[in-house]
């Protein structure tokens, strides 16, 4: 874990995901809802006269938040009142530190790898610190002094233990086909392409080098190797995030608002952007993971920069790729909020009875089944490779 | 430096908030936050002592499960402030802690009389892969008993826990 | 490096480990059928058809023991063995399932009779009993604590297994809590071992160890508390006698025995290899602890008015007993300390089913006053309960005379051998003590015969299975009296074969 | 670099203050979280060692310890829940019925 010259773009690039991602996932989620709705939505905040598409509600939220009263109930904790929020959030902020937006890139003798850290357990910190975020959401349901907030709190424990569980077995597939627990290098393993009718090749059926064997070649990514454990681990991720439709801890036609119910102001705002970080980092895992990371399909890394090269020269040509990957990268993010933001306002709300038998009775013993279907998987292949 | 540093500070951390969660007469659940400060402090001297894997195993199960475990009972039962559960017992309290204080002064210079160099250590030791290997041969039969170990436990808690079993 | 595995080492335990996977299994596929071959499927229907399905894996077990018993001793993994499968871990396997399976025949009637018949019961009860085994053929620290735990744990809820019952719930609660701290203090002196001797493995810290150096014996000390906390040895015994009373009774029985014995397996084995070179210093620990357990046990047994804390007091007191072969540390000791597991597990438990039968209505009737007249209403029971006590006192054509006077002969004859009158007064002081223990012992006797039933009492009939326990008690408690002879050498032969391959053990 | 020692001392020191926390506290969840401590003392002097002679059997204990201990805190938070729902009380001096 050396520390390089690196960090300073790693850690800007890193602020910009917090800080601009997150308000205008404000503006995305409600222009999605009101699509789905079928309504105009975000379309009253306007500086003199200009609506900007309702860009200027995120503005206007945080003007709104800051600007609030913040109370402390009474008989409430101050000081866990106070850090809850904090707590909540800053764990969703830390865990991009291991997600990689890019690769490795040589310009100007210097090497530049887009990872704040590139850590060689990497996944399990994610899950570490994001079993942190946990008590964030406790404690204010505690401090609240509050009967909603305390069962809010109390829902939350119950539902954040449960599906810790399916999410890191679920993530178990994934790991035995990459064998690494590193992000990175999950990154540069999916950017091989595999064939899919290869077995009857190695089978001995056909010859090798038959025309139809090798045109239908498919990209390592998680999602082709892992289908179940992309579905399994998607959801188990939502679980975690608590939104919609798994929001059972605020559940408002329930227990009003659960933990949060006795914020405001920007302690309240703060929970909000812990979310939507949440939400970032939900899809910068599971495109790291199964949808190839910063890769262009087809089109291998080493493969981009040498036929960019020979127009602009080495440096340039890694600068471009680089953005080329980048771009790249957030593409394949931004389809998975969006698609988590279509999740989110089809379904309606689960109970709490189905939420807990969703998390025990469905994704862990189907998480268990694809370890082994996963195992046996690597064994046959391995025996017809050989 | 560095190094130094990051031990003298965590070890200050872990120690205190152990202490706290001795001392916390008043609140179970701040003893349960100065426990997990505790188990967070020793994970970064995991890490600090090359177990990577295991300081993040550390954070993960300890402080992401155990003492969730335990905030969620302490809410469930509700106690809130000392109402329960308080604790008067000064004889025993000052007799035991001087037996312990007694026998800290005993051990620390015990413990550091072993004092040995470290070794050097190749890049791969404590982590995932050297763990996972060493874990899957050697130790399987330990493996898998912690699993069976773990169904155990499973059924011991529904057994417990439930309401009402059939 | 891939080692060699030999699954065929973990012979008697692979049955029982089935049973402990997928009893639970079973539980829960048969609570949702209502009817079983057209006549409705009762509780307690189900409850005999997972006990005889969890006997049949122990019966299944206890077959591959008795075969391996005289066997070669065999390893589950090369390099760094994880179990050693030699005679004495046979042999105290096979202690551990006839036990196991006296609880479990006994428990059928007894869970109905106290309202608490959950299949989850056999369930616990074959993960303790797996526990234990692992516990007798661990060969390093860790296979010593995880088994440790899994014998434990399960325990701890069985313990509490009257979920209604306040008395259990404490005694879980109480032995819940003694429990891990004993696991923390035992893990802490593992950790210290570990640290001064570089190695896990049992044979390995045996060469290593420094009896010189502090630290090492810091951590030899810890170990052995740990250990004393769960074979209950005064001055770790005050959690005994709560946690005894308030179990329910036939998972005291289980408790008292199967327990003991597995944890007196690992005792043996850590003394023996491990700790081996510390052995004159640590002997005097234990033989204080002998004395004290010895004493303290009988003493309070006395003034008890519940049979099951007497039970627990007189359990305490032959602990003291059993460390007296372990003291002696010669192939003899350590085979009179076998052969007394194996008594010790019979008259118990015989003695601990008479008092579950009693049960009735969702209350144990446990005190002595309740035997009263039992010589008239059941003399089946009075008969078995008779000589039990006789045997856990040591009156002479029973078993528990043969087993004790095998340890004192032990105790005295490594006296002559060596010199040390510290052994002599050891066997004087157990002489004594069985002296003292027949005033608690011949008392039961006493009310059954001499006291008459009050007119409210009506004693259950012992079921089926019932009846096997107090029948099997009783022949192997007489037998083992009449012909200990030829176990005892094929005892001194196992302990001898484990002696081998311990030694052969260091690489 | 700091010395082998020092974080003995600190796994030393640790377990002391665990075993005192499980004398004298007589909440019994308290009591629970003291274990832990006790616990986490051994893991802390395991990974030391571990480091110090260069192998892992340290590490794979302690990740044993781990499962153990959240096997163990299940199990003993569920006796403490069944205690409660039966008797109004964590506090471990009024679990009493078991006398002499």
């Amino acid at each position: 874990m050396e520390v390089g010259a690196y960090v300073p773009v790693a850690l800007f690039l890193f602020a910009v995901i917090a800080l601009v991602f997150a308000p205008l996932m404000t503006w995305v989620e409600r222009k999605q809802s009101a699509l789905m709705q079928d309504r105009i939505g975000a379309n009253r905040a306007d500086i003199l006269g200009i609506k900007a598409i309702g860009l200027l509600h995120p503005i206007a939220d945080a003007i709104k938040m800051i600007t609030k009263e913040d109370t402390v109930p009474d008989g409430g904790d101050r000081l866990l009142h106070t850090l809850a929020p904090i707590i909540a959030t800053v764990p969703a902020m830390i865990s991009f530190a291991v997600i990689p937006y890019g690769g490795s890139y040589q310009a100007w003798g210097a090497e530049w790898d887009l990872v704040v850290a590139d850590l060689d357990y990497g996944v399990l910190y994610i899950f570490a610190v994001a079993s942190l975020a946990t008590y964030g959401n406790v404690l204010a349901g505690w401090a609240s002094n509050n009967n909603w907030g305390m069962l809010g709190g109390i829902r939350v424990a119950a539902q954040m233990i449960s599906y810790e569980v399916a999410m890191g077995v679920s993530a178990v597939g994934v790991f035995m086909i990459f064998g690494t627990l590193r992000l990175t290098d999950m990154g540069f393993a999916q950017q091989e392409t595999f064939r899919l009718l290869g077995f009857v090749e190695h089978l001995g059926w056909v010859g090798a080098g038959t025309w139809w064997v090798e045109l239908i070649k498919i990209p390592m990514w998680g999602i082709f190797l892992q289908p179940l454990a992309f579905f399994l681990f998607l959801t188990a991720l939502m679980a975690e995030n608590k939104r919609a439709p798994f929001d059972i801890p605020e559940g408002e036609s329930e227990i009003i608002a659960g933990y949060f119910i006795e914020y405001s102001g920007m302690k309240f705002g703060l929970f909000y952007m812990g979310e939507w970080v949440e939400v970032v980092v939900i899809s910068g895992l599971m495109t790291a993971m199964f949808l190839g990371g910063w890769s262009i399909p087809y089109l291998p890394d080493d493969v981009l920069v040498e036929f960019l090269r020979h127009g602009v020269g080495l440096n340039m040509a890694n600068v471009l790729a680089m953005i080329a990957h980048v771009a790249t990268f957030f593409l394949k993010v931004i389809v998975l909020i969006w698609f988590q933001q279509l999740i989110r306002w089809s379904v309606p709300r689960f109970r709490y009875d189905q939420v807990m038998n969703l998390g025990w009775k469905i994704l862990l013993p189907l998480s268990l089944a694809n370890i082994v279907i996963t195992g046996l998987g690597i064994l046959i292949i391995g025996e017809i490779m050989n | 430096m560095t190094e130094q540093v990051i031990f003298y500070v965590s070890a200050f951390v872990a120690l205190i908030s152990a202490a706290g969660v001795v001392l916390n007469v008043r609140n179970t659940l701040y003893a349960a936050l100065c426990l997990v400060i505790t188990m967070l402090s020793l994970a970064v001297l995991f890490i600090l002592l090359n177990a990577e894997f295991i300081g993040v195993l550390q954070v993960m199960v300890y402080a992401g499960a155990i003492v969730v475990l335990f905030l969620f009972v302490i809410m469930l039962l509700n106690i809130r402030g000392g109402d329960m559960g308080a604790d008067r017992q000064p004889v025993l309290k000052v007799i035991g802690t001087l037996l312990i204080v007694g026998a800290s002064v005993k051990l620390v210079p015990l413990l550091s009389e072993s004092r040995r160099a470290w070794p050097e250590v190749g890049p791969e030791f404590g982590t995932v892969r050297a763990i996972g290997g060493t874990l899957y041969t050697d130790y399987l039969l330990a493996f898998e008993i912690a699993g069976v170990l773990l169904l155990a436990g499973i059924v011991g808690a529904v057994v417990m826990g439930k309401q009402r079993i059939d | 490096m891939i080692p060699q595995i030999d699954i065929g080492a973990l012979g008697p335990m692979l049955p029982v480990a089935v049973g402990a996977i997928l009893l639970p299994l079973a539980e829960v596929l048969m609570a949702r059928k209502r009817t079983f071959l057209s006549r409705p499927f009762t509780q307690e229907r189900r409850g005999t058809f997972l006990a005889v399905a969890s006997l049949l894996c122990l019966v299944i077990a206890l077959i591959i023991s008795v075969n391996g018993l005289l066997g070669p001793s065999r390893v589950f993994n090369s390099g760094n063995p994880m179990i050693v499968m030699d005679g004495v871990a046979h042999f105290l396997n096979i202690v551990v399932l006839l036990g196991a399976s006296l609880t479990v025949l006994g428990s059928v009637k007894y869970l109905a009779d106290i309202h608490s018949n959950h299949g989850e019961y056999y369930a616990l009860l074959m993960s303790s009993v797996l526990g234990m085994m692992f516990l007798t053929s661990a060969s390093n620290l860790m296979m010593l604590f995880l088994a440790l735990e899994l014998m434990s744990i399960p325990l701890y809820v069985l313990a509490g297994f009257r979920r209604s019952s306040l008395r259990s719930n404490e005694s879980a609660l109480k032995y819940f809590l003694i429990g891990s701290f004993a696991s923390g203090i035992l893990l802490y002196g593992m950790a210290i071992l570990y640290g001064m001797t570089g190695s896990i493995s049992l044979a390995e810290i045996g060469k290593r160890f420094d009896p010189e150096s502090a630290p090492h014996l810091l951590g030899a000390a810890l170990v052995v508390v740990g250990l004393g906390f769960k074979i209950s040895s005064v001055p770790f015994h005050q959690w005994a006698p709560d946690v005894y009373e308030g179990a329910p009774t036939s998972v005291t029985g289980f408790m008292a025995t199967t327990v003991k014995v597995a944890a007196f397996g690992a005792l043996m084995r850590v003394l023996a290899v491990a700790l081996e070179p510390a052995a004159e210093l640590l002997y005097g620990a234990l033989w204080v602890m002998a004395v004290l357990s010895m004493t303290l046990g009988n003493v309070m047994a006395i003034i008890q008015q519940n049979i099951k804390r007497m039970l627990a007091y007189s359990s305490i007191a032959h602990v003291g007993y059993l460390l007296v072969g372990v003291i002696v540390g010669t192939l003899d000791g350590y085979a009179a300390v076998l052969f007394y597991l194996l008594v010790y597990t019979f008259m118990t438990i015989g003695a601990f089913t008479v008092v579950a039968i009693l049960a009735k209505g969702g209350e144990d009737r446990d005190r002595v006053e309740d035997l009263a007249g039992l010589s008239q209403s059941r003399p089946l029971m009075a008969v078995v309960m008779t000589l039990c006590m006789f045997a856990l006192a040591g009156i002479p054509p029973t078993a528990g005379f043969m087993g004790k006077f095998h340890l004192f002969r032990a105790a005295i004859e490594r006296g002559i051998e060596i010199g040390d009158t510290s052994l002599f007064w050891l066997a004087i002081i157990g002489v004594l003590n069985s002296a003292i223990s027949l005033a608690y012992y011949l008392r039961v006797p006493l009310v059954m015969y001499f006291r008459d039933a009050p007119p409210t009492s009506d004693p259950d009939v012992p079921g089926f299975f019932e009846r096997v326990v107090l029948l099997t008690c009783l022949a192997a408690v007489v037998l083992l009296g009449i012909v200990p002879d030829d176990i005892f050498n094929v005892l001194s032969q196992t302990a001898a074969s484990a002696q081998h391959l311990l030694l052969l053990q260091s690489p | 670099m700091i010395e082998a020692w020092e974080y003995q001392v600190v796994a030393g020191l640790l377990f002391m203050i665990g075993t005192l926390g499980v004398l004298v506290r007589r909440n019994v969840i308290v009591i629970v979280m003291c274990i832990e401590l006790m616990l986490n003392a051994a893991n802390l002097s395991l990974i030391a060692f571990s480091r110090q002679w260069g192998n892992h059997d340290g590490q794979i204990f302690v990740f044993m310890v781990i499962v153990v201990a959240a096997v163990e805190v299940a199990v003993g938070l569920a006796i403490i829940l069944r205690l409660v729902s039966n008797r109004d009380t964590v506090n471990i001096e009024d679990t009493s019925l078991l006398k002499w």
